[in-house]
């Protein structure tokens, strides 16, 4: 290797630079990101319609939930989903025949799994917390308009909540972007993040490639803010 | 049977304080029943309790002869056993809330017609048209894609009225549904609500307009610190009325 | 033709491994795992997971051994196996040039072997990475001495450079290695640090508990590239001393 | 399965030695953190673009990049800079050769970030009308800062600010990344020397759950508090 | 001079719509200065903008004999120009709205004494007996220690009026302040107002009970589609209103 190639080859698309590395590692952040946090929305649904439910059991299932999942390891969950997951799988599909003696999970559905599910812990409580704030009015109007707690849900709950949920859950999902960098330790994928490791401990130009992953995650940011920015707008029509 | 509404020994407390104290009511179709009383004395609160926003904690409430299956708890406070029959019985009973309560993130048209599409599940082109139908009959089609927030106090209430209405529903129940209009549009909607008594429909209707108890109502129910102290025919009771709390509440209303 | 999953991560560790911009495997363990899997005749496709990953992945059979310069401890048998070392590389101190040279001394236990001499890193600190033989010696010889553990060799000899620290206690590979592209900021080699049983026998293959078959002929393997000079072939293109040690 | 157990009581102690670390990150980085939070929130929702603009840009930055990222930045970029500069000469520099400060400048300025954040959202989410009563009686912008919107903002996003903190105590591990060993450093440290993956993961969340359950049980408290208002749970 | 409030020439726009279109009104100390207009007429914002809760696009407003000083932005829009001033003015100038607005996090007895405490500086304990006095004139003294949204919409209605008759203020604006109440209380309340009236304190009341107007006020003003029709002495314009418009939105009313 030459000792000292210029940054710039460095990052170059060509055979020896690391340009296509970081696009690869974008589109992983991306993927493993998008996927976990779509999961993460409908747990932290779920979770904040059981908190806030008349049911004792529901509640204290979803108080379970955010305590245990917000409180273990990223880590531990991932590993245990992944390597345990196919044991458990496979044991309840040996009840069902004897055929599937070769279950797989796949790196990139456990993660997303697994990401998706704690994610969805502190949803649950970004949510609750705006579902709180709604004033009451306005859900009793949809109850006695005969909605169910369905439609209720999707009608008049969602888009008021998003009013105070969206910084939250702004920042849920650029902590998402950061946090899928977990699916390089299953193998095979690098994110963004690892890829940014990886660069600078084969060049040890820590800070150049430290400097590219942290402007290309800024870039994530960027259009995040302008999307996040654009959906705020639209929620706070009615009431500016 | 044909009493559409049937409520019996209603009682609702909060913490401490018991707001509702044993109230019944019946209504047969077509009824139109005012229901005046004090400030505080329970009657929003006796709204509230028909459609189950507030749990009674005791009492029936039953809508076309169909009783609400109720669960107490063991603390005292009681549960729909079957939501879907709740759901279902609250799609025939319209409610005007005393503070209207529009959903403040959609226009008025969409206010309008969002229960019938999605709950009655008429087809979208026809709820707009009906819609934009009673949005005029109020007077505020010109307003239809404004927000709840940008409406006068007096718009805000004509808009719940025709959201109320749109439902087509066999029982309304009105919480002071005129208190933000002027005069001119009181007398209106008292014109609006009179047709509807004539089509047959049955209304509950909390007010402050004696004049319209009057005219319009089949039965006053005087509320008083949560029980019906007094009811029956409208001008009988506005003529002679026995209860001492009644004689004081009427003199004060210049008639 | 037997396959086995070989598990590396691709967090580089130059020269020994290192997944390079386009997504090639290169090193010194690269080459001789090729030699090693000619000799045994097998198909060695690598798996690239993350240092976290690879003990988990090699216990779930998503690989069957981890060919990543892993330190033979006792700790570590009792949850996996190893191979016979393939390679021993001795600990070297580096520090500034304003710390003095370290000295040797003989071990206090008596048994005859030399150590670095605590008393000329007295009132110093020494950093060292967590977690490796290296840290291990400093806490046990160095008590006069304040032992700082990093997460990695990278960053205390970043913080060597900074001052942070005065010397580092680590592998003399990457000790020379570093040392090298740092002259012009003063840093050096101060000492190779004496063998010590503290340091074990070298790195060696993981394998999974009780996977005896693969253990044995992974040893035959090892001792026949040894025999055949092919390891030193290989060990060549690397280093200009004996990797392999004693 | 005994053996783990066995195991991972040998952990313990040390593992438990790591708490109070992990307990004064924390605390330290959430009281600065979060005090921070208020004038960036602030001055996020200020007119003056000279005060919104800098201030939106630091939240940008906080959020938009990988703490991991800020954290060596601020530790080992500062360390470029350190060589023979008159910093190692002053009586500071005892202080800044410790990765501790840097820990908690790191984790105190990314919570700052975030949580700004949320508050700008939660204070822009008052209900209008009631700002606009305490306008109508005369009330300084300041005042009705202090007595309505914050209060009325802290309600709406307590329940969010908890999750914050919870992250930022997981978070904290990162200080490991400048030789500040708290609980979870601690159980990878362990991690790597034994070769055991799960016990000692396990026995840092088993410390995590106990933590985090004490926390939220007291924001709950002050949640319950702060909105006595509306007790009347909603069913969705 | 003795004009406590003097509005001149005032225009509101939202969007496209001109709300009010160059209104000019006078108010000398203790007139009382009852609006009328229907439904939309731009009564709310008037009164919203005297206290800058709605920036005017253009007009003036003294207070006192003091203007309030504004500068015009070129994009059409009008700031004040000193915000102490405002304040200060805001101060003299207490106002009941039409939604009422308490402040949902503090009890109704902490609604009441928060901006005597705070903006006028009285000390706590004299601000508390103060509030629980007004309470009780209002009628809800129990429900001190309520939060607002436990309260029916009387009681609520009744907690802002008490709010804002804790600033002691010079001018008060009430924008319906009887909307949600039963006709005996409302009798009570505006018995309150007389006696305000009568205290010398200048008002400017939006309401609907042309009683009231006919009784208490010294000057009515109708306004209409965001211009003032016609003002003048309240019995001789209730007797004989020459506007068409006027007449007609009288006509509905029952006197
Ligand atoms: N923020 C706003 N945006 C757009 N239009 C508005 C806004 N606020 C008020 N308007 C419009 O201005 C007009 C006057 O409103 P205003 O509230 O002053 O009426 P009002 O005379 O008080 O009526 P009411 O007796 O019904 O309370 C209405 O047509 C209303 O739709
Ligand atoms: N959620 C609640 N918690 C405690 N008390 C309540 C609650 N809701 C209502 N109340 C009390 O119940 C009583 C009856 O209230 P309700 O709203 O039914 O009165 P109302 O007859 O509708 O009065 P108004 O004419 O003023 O609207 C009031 O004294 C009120 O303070
Ligand atoms: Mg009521
Ligand atoms: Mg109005």
């Amino acid at each position: 290797m030459d000792p000292t190639p210029s940054l710039f080859a460095l990052m170059s698309f060509g055979p020896d630079g690391w340009g296509m590395r970081f696009v690869e590692g974008l589109v992983v952040t991306l993927e493993v990101s998008a996927a976990s946090y779509f999961l993460s929305l409908i747990f932290g649904l779920l979770g904040a319609s059981a908190k806030l439910s008349t049911s004792p059991t529901l509640r204290r299932i979803a108080d379970l939930y955010t305590t245990l999942v917000r409180a273990l390891p990223e880590l531990l969950l991932l590993l245990l989903i992944y390597f345990s997951g196919a044991d458990a799988i496979k044991f309840v599909l040996s009840f069902i025949s004897a055929d599937f003696e070769d279950v797989e999970i796949d790196p990139f559905i456990a993660a997303v799994a697994a990401l998706g599910f704690i994610g969805g812990a502190y949803m649950t409580e970004v949510m609750r917390g705006a579902i709180l704030s709604i004033p009451t009015g306005q859900i009793e109007a949809a109850k006695a308009s005969g909605m169910s707690k369905l439609l209720t849900l999707r009608r008049v709950i969602v888009p008021q909540m998003l009013r105070y949920a969206l910084p939250g859950m702004g920042n849920l999902w650029l902590s998402a972007t950061k946090d899928s960098s977990l699916i390089s330790v299953l193998g095979q994928t690098q994110d963004l993040l690892f890829m940014g490791y990886r660069a600078s401990a084969v060049t040890k130009h820590y800070g150049f490639f430290y400097s590219v992953a942290a402007i290309m995650f800024l870039g994530i940011t960027i259009v995040s803010v302008i999307a996040i920015r654009i959906i705020e707008a639209r929620v706070n029509r009615g009431y500016r | 049977m044909d009493t559409t509404l049937k409520v019996e020994d209603l009682h609702k407390r909060f913490g401490e304080v018991e707001v509702l104290k044993g109230v019944s009511l019946a209504a047969k179709t077509g009824d139109v029943i005012a229901m005046i009383g004090s400030s505080g004395s329970g009657k929003s609160t006796l709204l509230r309790c028909i459609n189950l926003l507030e749990m009674p904690n005791s009492g029936r409430v039953a809508v076309n002869g169909e009783l609400i299956r109720m669960k107490s708890l063991p603390d005292g406070t009681a549960l729909p056993e079957d939501q879907k029959q709740v759901e279902r019985i609250r799609s025939k009973l319209a409610m005007v809330f005393q503070s209207f309560n529009l959903w403040s993130h959609r226009t008025i048209l969409e206010n309008v017609i969002e229960a019938p599409v999605h709950v009655l599940k008429v087809p979208r082109k026809e709820a707009i048209e009906r819609a934009e139908a009673l949005l005029a009959k109020v007077g505020i089609a010109e307003k239809r894609n404004f927000y709840p927030n940008h409406l006068s106090g007096g718009q805000q209430q004509r808009a719940a009225i025709a959201r109320a209405l749109a439902m087509e529903p066999s029982v309304l129940l009105f919480d002071e549904p005129t208190s933000a209009l002027d005069p001119e549009l009181v007398g209106e909607v008292l014109q609006v609500m009179r047709k509807l008594a004539e089509e047959g429909r049955t209304m509950l209707v909390v007010t402050h307009e004696m004049g319209f108890a009057r005219d319009v109502a089949s039965q006053i129910v005087f509320l008083h610190k949560g029980q019906i102290e007094e009811q029956g025919d409208p001008r009988e009771l506005l003529a002679n009325p026995k209860s001492e709390r009644l004689k004081q509440f009427l003199s004060s209303t210049r008639h | 033709k037997d396959k086995i999953r070989v598990g590396i991560s691709p967090e580089a560790y130059p020269p020994f491994t290192s997944f390079n911009a386009k997504n090639v495997w290169e090193g010194f363990e690269i080459d001789l795992l090729a030699a090693l899997c000619k000799q045994m005749d097998a198909d060695c496709p690598i798996v690239s997971i993350a240092w976290d990953g690879l003990i988990p992945a090699l216990t779930g059979k998503k690989i069957d051994i981890i060919f990543n310069s892993m330190s033979i401890t006792e700790e570590r048998m009792k949850v996996i196996d190893f191979s016979d070392k393939y390679y021993n590389s001795p600990a070297e101190l580096i520090g500034g040039k304003d710390a003095p040279k370290v000295t040797t001394t003989a071990n206090p236990d008596g048994k005859g072997g030399m150590i670095a001499n605590p008393a000329d890193l007295k009132g110093k600190t020494i950093g060292v990475q967590t977690a490796t033989i290296h840290a291990d010696y400093a806490q046990k010889y160095f008590k006069d001495s304040t032992v700082k553990v990093y997460d990695t060799a990278d960053n205390h000899n970043a913080d060597l450079v900074a001052g942070r620290i005065d010397y580092a206690l680590l592998d003399s590979v990457a000790a020379d290695d570093f040392a090298k592209a740092n002259a012009a900021k003063g840093i050096e080699a101060k000492l190779i640090v004496p063998g010590d049983p503290i340091f074990g026998v070298g790195a060696g293959a993981g394998l999974r508990k009780g996977d005896a078959k693969l253990k044995d002929k992974l040893n035959a393997a090892i001792k026949a590239v040894r025999a055949s000079g092919e390891y030193d072939m290989v060990a060549k293109k690397y280093f200009n001393f004996n990797i392999y040690g004693e | 399965m005994n053996e783990s157990f066995t195991f991972i009581a040998s952990i313990a102690p040390t593992l438990l030695a790591a708490v109070p670390m992990t307990l004064v990150l924390t605390f330290l980085s959430a009281v600065i953190g979060n005090s921070l939070a208020l004038p960036i929130a602030v001055a996020r929702l200020s007119g003056n673009v000279f005060v919104r603009y800098p201030s939106a840009f630091f939240i940008f930055v906080m959020r938009g990049t990988p703490l991991l990222a800020q954290t060596y930045l601020i530790y080992y970029g500062l360390g470029e800079l350190l060589p023979g500069s008159w910093v190692q000469q002053s009586f500071l520099w005892p202080y800044l050769r410790e990765g501790f400060w840097y820990a908690v400048f790191a984790f105190s300025l990314n919570t700052a970030g975030y949580t700004g954040e949320i508050l700008r959202g939660a204070i822009e989410a008052v209900p209008r009308g009631e700002i606009e009563a305490a306008k109508a009686y005369g009330m300084s912008s300041r005042m009705i800062f202090w007595r309505i919107k914050l209060p009325r903002a802290v309600q709406i996003c307590l329940p969010t600010m908890t999750g914050e903190t919870i992250l930022l105590l997981k978070a904290t591990s990162l200080a490991s990344l400048i030789t500040v060993w708290e609980v979870m450093g601690t159980a990878r440290q362990i991690q790597k020397v034994t070769f055991r993956v799960y016990e000692p993961l396990l026995a840092a969340g088993f410390i995590y759950i106990v933590l985090v359950f004490i926390l939220t049980r007291v924001l709950m408290i002050v949640e319950r508090r702060i909105n006595r208002h509306r007790l009347d749970p909603v069913a969705a």
